[in-house]
């Protein structure tokens, strides 16, 4: 029953006592705060940092070169820009130095609009990300996966950013972690911060377990002949929903893929899913031109152009430059629940 | 813990101040500086109007008239004794101001209308700055050189340097419009950035110095950050020396010490074409913004209250006629926010709007975006 | 008979004595280099900057807002991402500001592999540029559309970025730009800086002309009707060869379109092409996730999925995390002659 | 213009010098600082190594066995007196080396063999720093904590505190373990850009300090750009001031005073466990690469040239033994070239390799990447 933003922390509690994380760190991300979205609440070796994202990247890339385990943060990944070149050095360093170097680092940051954040609190980064050749990518949908997902991140040895849905960190799972009590106001009493004076409160954590969830397995969340779809992050829930809401409403089921990871992807899922309903919908929130949505559509024609029994298709973000503050500005730039249903109906209805 | 919107709890003890002088003065003094008493009164009726607008903007991110809110409730005295020195016009003889997102006093006493602060904030269409679209304070005048102020920490003082070229330029053909300047401003944490290094090496190429004032508000903090947990325990304008830029710090709670400072550096960037570095110690009286609750917070000096204090001191205002005045900044402020309630909002045909201006050599996109291309 | 880089050279200077260009800045681009590729040789308001790209982009984005019509370079694409966060800054400011200011500045830099440059001289930037909403992104493949286009980039008063193809840089053109000599020895004579001490020099500009490639229009370079190639830039001379050699050798011929606008692109003539051939291939060199050329074919295949005879395909640079040194790398990583050919020749031939 | 490998045309009066003293001296002083004879001696040698080794690279990439040149003839004093004092090892114990493309002399000194620097020129599969995937110069030695160099300029800056603070801490926790220090260096021209900065403000959180040496190499230009007209005419350790880092100038030319100047910054960081800038003044004798011709620049001071002239003078060594080191190195750099062009080069096949690290938790790239994920 943990929200994305507990089981972050809880994974990373689990990195520091089992799996050797040295450090957790970036802006606000230390006591007091603990992470804008109380992420990092608690945690022992969590730490603010400068202002400064090139400092942040850079420190964490020499914690992964002298033997530390980082986990740092970009507070928004709408602040990653400022940083992309050393992203790609840390992609490539491991290739452009023969092996020489592992780079055991996790970057995760908070991915996406939907907290009415207007331009700079909604930009949407796996796009960008996946064209970063040496990391890999993954992207929860919920609070289990983030936690197994996070743990992976910090067990791989190459770097891996975490993207965390910002409209969802709050979401609870209705599913517990291992060692997660049951109950969502005592894990609430253990492990968030008190409102006010937190100089002298200690979390105290529940013996959460190992749990993993590979990078590069999707996961089927609704099955279904009607057609595939494809979706990660926040709009995941909106797929769900939409084909629950078509399935009982006009006997229509589809395949809802939870991709996960973005880079490696679970090709094996698409491609059996694919093979099997002929029609595809690819779903996010991302701007649309030049989208990883667009390469998972070219995968799809590279090899099954002669499966598909209608026209594929992609429901994404508009091109345009930014997410508004008004309202009006998201709701027609973002792909919504009501566009998600409207398009699977399509996908699903069009004559073969 | 009071509500931001209450009075601070000494209100009724700041009714029944009394001054302790008996002839009212020509001058106010602090240290080594003194304002007239016209232009304190002048100074401290723009706090006034800043605080009221701030503290109706932190009520209407509460009551659901608006959203997000950050702005700058401590900054006043700093914030208006800048607005009231800036050389106000459109083009490269007048000055150009690289604001960050705590800056309404600058505006509201260069003469902005409390309702372009507050259409923004209620994202209304008729936002002149944005249309809705950017955060409260993220102002865009063309007619005053206020470029469009961005969320992205420090970008600004990267940007400055590039006015400030095409003025000093322009001052060397035009003899008569020689003065103006780029002012840049932004938070003591955001210095960590690189671009407040670029802002001071472009500024100072040998030969081609640039008249860039440069502003740095020091509260203290970045969001939760306390500043001397991340930076080593010296002063920001230390940083100006390795640039041979020409610094001070000065009292940003105090207006007539940070008025004689922003005096004293405008006047060496106007007329020696150089940049200067000035950081004011500022108060931050609500916290980062509404995301960390906008409480008030009752540790920090309250500019606008110590200024009162000194001019009742000084009989250079009485308590009523404050309060005429704190009426009338109220009143102004409500006034704003009821007519912004009326006002529509953005529509669904407005997302595309603006990313592009008309252009005489695009095939595609001739006037402005229009979604993807398609066959025409 | 000019070179792009040549082209480029008499573009600035058309720009500065009859468009209002103020400055052309960037690291090495005033005297006595100027610039690496030679580009900015003699040009009256070229002047060197401080290694910081972060600054050449603020002090470009300020000199445009003050009414100043700067050019600006960055050295090499491969350093663009030290300012991305500028670059969405710039593309985003008229859209955020809701018209206030106009942003009329040209960002030029050259463009992908094929100079032996190891990683950080071989990467290709418009997967990552048609990502930026606001920007005009153009990249010519030969001189005299380097001109055009450069004159349509000063022009266009909104941030248009100039890729410039790294390996065509002094490719000479067959054609010749409005006033220039037609003797390129002469021409070199009277633009070409001197080996060795040039503070003396003074170019002599030949008096050339307007003539402006506008922002959005591709071209046809080949006519045919057995399959569509849409590419740009450096392999836009491999399709075009390809295609020549399978007219001579095997009388399959083809519509050749070089895109010459990534963004906006001219689907106008994309879409006609397609319709008339019902195959096609898509050609550029940048790394294969995201890649612009998946957005392409996305539009494809939303607009013309039912007008396709095969399926349509893409040849793109592999997703690995740079180019490397030996040429070996560079061969079997990025689309070459050979390549082209065969792909050419499989879309004409696979049965539709 | 002499060709960049022909000897300099005052080599016959070299061969001729004559010292002025009579007895052998037991150190070699340069001002206030001096070196024994012995350490004079095995510098000069490592010095010459270096030269030879760039001399024969720069033909390398003339004559076509290679292709790109990039290095540091000029450097050699500055760069084999640091590599000399480097701990070297591998893991916080032991010096981290953060360094940029001229660098060649601080590996040779530190004992690596010079076919490691040609295979990486001749871009074989032998080459172990990048399998002929990166420009000459990008070392990558895991053994010594080289960590991979990157053409990017300055970006190693920003890495710096992260080593330094792994042993900072891993020297609390293990007192014998306490003087490794994490070393970067970069060109002056690179300062400009905002790492720098960062590497800084990074190593002097309070209490936090870090052991990091920072040096930068003042060679006067970035390519083509001469520093005096890009920036401020302060020395490039002024910018240390504002942090309250301890710096140094010296002359990198003089390994009598390079050494003694190292020797001190490493000294402070290894015991003190705080950041020291180090500027070291120096030549560039074939231009900034092959790109701009490589030729010979026959106008700055020859470090090698110099510390020759001074140890003969001072009877360290004489002309015939001069020239037989001269004879050996050049022997050493052929022999590694002609045994580089042996070997093979990458294929087809070396494509995606090394581009992840095995990884337990991967289900597409359990070993390392294969090309786009394709089902199985
Ligand atoms: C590049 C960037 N990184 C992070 C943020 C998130 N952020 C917004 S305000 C802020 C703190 C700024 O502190 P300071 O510069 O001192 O200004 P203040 O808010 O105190 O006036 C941070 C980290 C941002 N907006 N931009
Ligand atoms: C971020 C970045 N920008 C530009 C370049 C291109 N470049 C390579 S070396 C160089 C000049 C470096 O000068 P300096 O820092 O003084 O080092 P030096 O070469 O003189 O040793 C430039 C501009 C680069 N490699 N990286
Ligand atoms: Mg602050
Ligand atoms: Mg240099």
């Amino acid at each position: 029953m943990a929200s994305i933003a507990q089981a972050v922390r809880m994974a990373l509690h689990y990195g520091e006592t089992h799996l050797g994380v040295t450090d957790v760190f970036g802006e606000d991300v230390g006591p007091p705060l603990g992470g804008v979205f109380t992420a990092t609440q608690g945690l022992k070796t969590a730490w603010n940092t400068p202002l400064d994202e090139r400092g942040i990247m850079g420190t964490a890339m020499g914690i992964a070169y002298a033997g530390g385990r980082p986990v740092c943060e970009i507070q928004f990944c709408d602040y990653a820009f400022n940083v992309l070149d050393l992203f790609k050095v840390a992609g490539n360093q491991r290739w452009a130095g023969a092996g020489t170097f592992a780079l055991p680092m996790v970057v995760m940051t908070p991915n996406g609009a939907g907290i009415r954040g207007s331009l700079y609190h909604s930009h949407s980064f796996e796009s960008w990300a996946s064209r970063l050749a040496g990391w890999k990518v993954v992207m929860p949908s919920n609070a289990l996966d983030a936690y197994g997902l996070m743990l992976a991140a910090i067990k791989d040895p190459n770097p891996v950013l975490v993207l965390l849905p910002k409209a969802l960190m709050r979401a609870k799972d209705t599913r517990l972690i291992p060692g997660e009590p049951a109950d969502p106001e005592e894990l609430s009493r253990m492990i968030d911060a008190p409102i006010g004076d937190r100089s002298n409160w200690e979390p105290q954590w529940p013996e959460v377990g190992d749990y993993t969830v590979n990078i590069g397995s999707a996961v089927l969340v609704r099955e279904g002949t009607a057609g595939t779809v494809i979706s990660y992050g926040r709009p995941l829930p909106l797929c769900a929903q939409a084909a629950d809401e078509l399935a009982r409403d006009h006997g229509r089921t589809f395949d809802v893929i939870d991709l996960r990871s973005i880079f490696p992807y679970d090709w094996d899922m698409l491609s059996k899913s694919v093979l099997k309903t002929g029609r595809v919908l690819i779903v996010n929130e991302d701007t649309e031109v030049t989208n990883f949505g667009e390469h998972l559509l070219r995968r799809v024609i590279d090899e099954h152009f002669y499966d598909l029994v209608t026209r594929p298709r992609t429901l994404l973000g508009k091109h345009i430059p930014g997410i508004g503050m008004n309202q009006n500005y998201e709701t027609n730039s973002v792909p919504q629940l009501g566009d998600v249903r409207a398009a699977l109906w399509d996908l699903a209805t069009e004559a073969a | 813990m009071p509500d931001a919107n209450e009075d601070p709890p000494d209100l009724e003890d700041a009714l029944l101040r009394r001054g302790t002088r008996t002839a009212a003065p020509s001058v106010i003094r602090s240290g080594r500086d003194s304002m007239t008493v016209e232009l304190a009164l002048t100074v401290f009726r723009q706090m006034l109007r800043t605080r009221a607008l701030e503290e109706r903007s932190i009520k209407m991110s509460k009551s659901g008239e608006a959203y997000f809110w950050i702005g700058g409730p401590g900054e006043e005295a700093f914030n208006v004794c800048l607005g009231l020195q800036v050389h106000k016009g459109r083009g490269p003889a007048y000055d150009y101001l690289h604001l960050h997102y705590r800056n309404a006093g600058i505006l509201l006493a260069m003469g902005m209308p409390m309702i372009d602060h507050t259409r923004q904030l209620a994202m209304r269409k008729t936002d002149a700055h944005s249309w809705g679209r950017n955060f409260v304070g993220h102002y865009a005048i063309p007619d005053w050189n206020v470029v469009p102020v961005t969320s992205v920490i420090e970008v600004q003082y990267a940007m400055a340097p590039g006015t400030a070229l095409v003025q000093k330029r322009h001052g060397l053909k035009n003899p008569n419009e020689n003065e103006g300047i780029s002012i840049v401003i932004g938070g003591e944490a955001g210095t960590a950035e690189g671009d407040f290094d670029s802002c001071m090496n472009w500024s100072t190429r040998p030969g081609r110095e640039l008249p860039v004032l440069m502003l740095v508000t020091n509260n203290k903090f970045g969001i939760s950050t306390d500043l001397d947990t991340v930076h080593t325990h010296r002063p920001i304008v230390d940083r100006a020396e390795p640039y041979g830029i020409r610094h001070e710090i000065t009292d940003g709670n105090d207006p007539v010490a940070a008025w004689a400072a922003i005096d004293r550096a405008m006047r060496y960037c106007r007329r020696e074409r150089k940049p200067f570095l000035l950081e004011a110690l500022v108060s931050r009286l609500h916290g980062h913004s509404s995301s960390s609750g906008a409480q008030r917070n009752w540790n920090d000096l309250d500019p606008l209250a110590a200024f009162e204090q000194k001019l009742i001191d000084a009989r250079a205002i009485d308590t009523p006629a404050v309060q005429a005045l704190k009426d009338d900044a109220k009143a102004e402020a409500d006034a704003a926010v009821v007519q912004t309630m009326t006002e529509p909002e953005p529509t669904r045909e407005d997302v595309y709007t603006h990313t592009y201006a008309p252009s005489a050599v695009d095939s595609v996109y001739p006037l402005d975006y229009t979604g993807l291309p398609r066959a025409r």
